[in-house]
């Protein structure tokens, strides 16, 4: 059994965000289907400010990814979207008092999503499947991306 | 908050009588088995009561049972005591579904030059005869394969495959843990060698097990040191647990029917339930021939550990083959050897009962299941497309 | 009759409060420590805590605890991880006094071609340095020494033999199991790889092991299968004889003193009456190097079997090693090696305290022995002879 904070399980039963908005500013997708583990991040920017307004998400995940969605959604309001790019999965991480460490993969999924939609909001790439050999089954995780948290951490 | 227990294929709650029977044997009998000493030796005998009880469960002779640790080192010992007697014997055949107490030791013998062969299943989990018919050969030191599915339940031919092989003079081994107590056997009518069994199933205490080896079975022992248990198994014998585990195996024969009654009544109730109340969801594994206590159930769309941790709010104990929950974030190999889709094996939930479940705690799982998968389906994009009618790729 | 026991190295009482640790994890939370639910998952944490026990007792860090079924599965397990991770290596140092969980797999290896080294003992049950530094080549695999010997108490300088082979880089095991909870011992000062340790030993109950290896050391699991013990011991877990090997551990920390004060005065107490008082015995065994609680007495022109049997007749239990008493009718292979006569041997009765010895309990031996040898001396050939004058042979 995993040893979760009481902020993960906070945010896993009580997930914050949840769902997709209407008309996007941006969408930024991880996952797909025939591995498993998906998760969807769209939010709206206010195009004066720079600064992002609404978020919501959607994951199919274990309770660690559930947890980092919504983590994440919460670092991400009012952000602008330069501080947004700064958010790593270890800050998201940090927020959730640490994350056992079999379960810090799971938080990348947040990042990745969140790296696809300002892509995506640049208007530099429709969002959709990371390169690179699948190497956790469960879940859609690079070993490119693996290396780079890796480092990180 | 009360614990309800639906994990019983993962591990059961030690019977009254069973720790009854065990009690004096810490701190009044506690003398060595193999002692001279009356306050020893009189220990030996009721070790050898034990052996009678766990023979008869199964129908063997008493010095056909040898006591061991646990199930994993049964099957260990039965794999590797094959391998010592067929020194010459390279093959192993086994199937891609067993326990890791036979696969990774298959594996291990893998890296020692062994050639395994491991059988596949078909998509409801049965195992195909023709498909072991095909790689019988004459290199054979061993053919180990379950009896019953720790993950679906599902039962596998034993008889049919044993009478093959005897006729081909094989030795021939049976994870038979999950199934004993659960479903009457008899090893008088299954030609099989040896077979395992595990107390902490069949509600004896964990660190417990039995090895069945037939009689004129060459066997070599894999707990090597003193004497104990006919020189087949050595190291001090845990003998309350052996106590234990006999006192388990006496009750186990007589409430085998209750299980094939009362258990299957409420998984039933409980299987059926789930299934018209949540769309979506699908049985894993052959309806026909399975375990009257599980039922692991696939939930599409949402992931095991967030429907185990959703349960565990209301005390509710279940296990599920989704990568997540496992240290080494592989999915189930049962499963995938099924050729289960991903996103099912993602969201899928093993209930175990046993005798001591109650028709209001199945009411209470079948009350807030529909509602967990519902919430965990909004959070999910797939769930969400489902809902909304997109569809979604497989 | 009340129980007399004087056999605390074939396996001791558990202590109250070690049952007492135990007892809520047969019934109460008896679930699986892999599971994901609270039920099962909490109790992974209270082997944690077990583990912590085990590892201040020694002086290691917890995580270079693995539990095992039993002594013998340590022995086992520590001289197959030697072989594995050494796959080039084809010799093995061992004593000629070694527990047979040893020595018995140690000829197991000689039949799979292995080359193994017996060194020998002197007449007082001591290890030559010399001769292990004879034989120390490149093709070794491991040398394992035990550290106190279950039978004569002799210590073995496992320090000095553990910096010889540190230098040469040579995998070092002992069997500590003897030793362990009797008198202090600090991993962090023995220079060893691996050691092994039994619960029934020390109060916890039979059943139950651990092998310390230190971190570092290339280890390759011997039970296979699931994740267990960080994929170092497969096997669900033996919760409840974890927990109590624990307590035991934790309890022996404290007690050890009392092992040398107490025990020592009684064990001193008894032998030096014995000496004095029965003629033609002796000490087998170093005196200055033993543990405080074994004294291994020949009582010359008698046998131990019979010894025993009439000591018996008193609730007094003892053992020996004489050849009569054991299953295989072979005289102790320690005594042998220490070169002991024969009628020596045969007349070898080893007691064995612990700390739940009472002073009056010594008191009724002391009584007891002297009568009885007198009058098995009456019966025997070589007894009248010797009375008579008339000399005997060896
Ligand atoms: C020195 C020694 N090593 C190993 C063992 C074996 O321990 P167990 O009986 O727990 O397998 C014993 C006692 O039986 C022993 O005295
Ligand atoms: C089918 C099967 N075989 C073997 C085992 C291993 O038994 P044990 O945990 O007693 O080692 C288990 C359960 O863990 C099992 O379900
Ligand atoms: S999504 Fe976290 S482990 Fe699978
Ligand atoms: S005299 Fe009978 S066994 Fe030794």
């Amino acid at each position: 059994m995993w040893d979760y904070t009481e902020k993960v399980k906070d945010h896993f039963l009580h997930p914050r965000n949840v769902g997709e908005i209407e008309n996007p500013d941006a969408v930024g997708i991880i996952g797909n289907i025939v591995c498993g583990d998906a998760l969807k991040l769209t939010f709206k920017v206010d195009r004066k400010t720079n600064r992002i307004i609404d978020v919501k998400f959607q994951t199919f995940g274990c309770a660690s990814a559930i947890a980092s969605s919504s983590v994440l959604t919460e670092l991400l309001k009012g952000k602008t979207i330069e501080e947004a790019q700064k958010i790593t999965n270890q800050d998201i991480a940090d927020y959730l008092g640490g994350l056992p460490e079999e379960k810090m993969h799971c938080s990348v999924m947040g990042k990745e999503a969140l790296e696809e939609a300002i892509k995506n909001y640049k208007g530099e790439k429709q969002p959709i499947e990371p390169q690179g050999r699948i190497i956790c089954k469960c879940f859609n995780v690079s070993e490119e991306k693996i290396r780079k948290v890796a480092q990180e951490n | 908050m009360k614990t309800l227990y639906f994990d019983n294929n993962a591990t059961t709650q030690v019977a009254q009588e069973v720790l009854d029977s065990m009690l004096p044997y810490f701190r009044e009998f506690y003398g060595n088995p193999s002692s001279m000493h009356t306050f020893g030796g009189q220990i030996y005998r009721k070790i050898e009561e034990a052996r009678e009880q766990v023979a008869l469960l199964i129908g063997s002779d008493p010095d056909e049972i040898i006591f061991t640790s646990c199930g994993t080192e049964s099957n260990n010992t039965a794999i590797m005591s094959a391998i010592e007697t067929n020194p010459t014997k390279k093959h192993v055949i086994t199937t891609k579904v067993e326990h890791p107490a036979v696969l990774n030791f298959c594996k291990h013998l893998s890296r020692k030059g062994y050639r395994v062969t491991y059988l596949p299943v078909d998509s409801k989990g049965r195992l195909e005869i023709d498909s072991l018919l095909q790689v019988i050969d004459d290199d054979l030191a061993l053919v180990s394969i379950m009896h019953a599915n720790n993950e679906t339940g599902v039962i596998f031919p034993i008889e049919k495959i044993g009478h093959i092989l005897k006729e081909r003079k094989v030795v021939f081994h049976t994870d038979a843990v999950q199934i004993v107590g659960k479903l009457p056997i008899n090893v008088k009518d299954l030609p099989v060698d040896m077979l395992t069994l595990s107390g902490h199933k069949i509600h004896a205490p964990k660190g417990i097990g039995a090895l069945y080896v037939r009689k004129g079975t060459r066997f070599y022992p894999y707990l090597i040191g003193g004497h104990q248990e006919n020189g087949r198994r050595a190291g001090t014998e845990n003998v309350a647990f052996i106590i234990g585990l006999g006192k388990a195996c006496e009750i186990a024969a007589k409430s085998i029917q209750k299980e094939v009654g009362f258990v299957k009544h409420l998984r039933d109730k409980l299987e059926n339930s789930l299934l018209s109340n949540c769309p979506d969801a699908s049985i894993n594994g052959d309806k026909e021939n399975r375990l009257p206590n599980t039922s692991n159930i696939s939930f599409e769309f949402v992931e095991g550990e967030a429907i185990l941790l959703l349960l565990n709010e209301y005390g509710i104990c279940a296990s599920s083959g989704s990568a997540c929950t496992s240290g080494s974030l592989e999915p189930s190999h049962v499963l995938r050897a099924m050729g289960v889709r991903n996103t099912a094996i993602h969201g899928s939930v093993r209930f175990s009962l046993s005798r001591y479940n109650q028709e209001r705690e199945v009411d209470k799982v079948i009350e807030v299941m529909p509602e967990i998968i519902k919430n965990l389906r909004l959070i999910s994009p797939f769930g969400q497309e489902r809902l909304t009618g997109k569809g979604y790729a497989s």
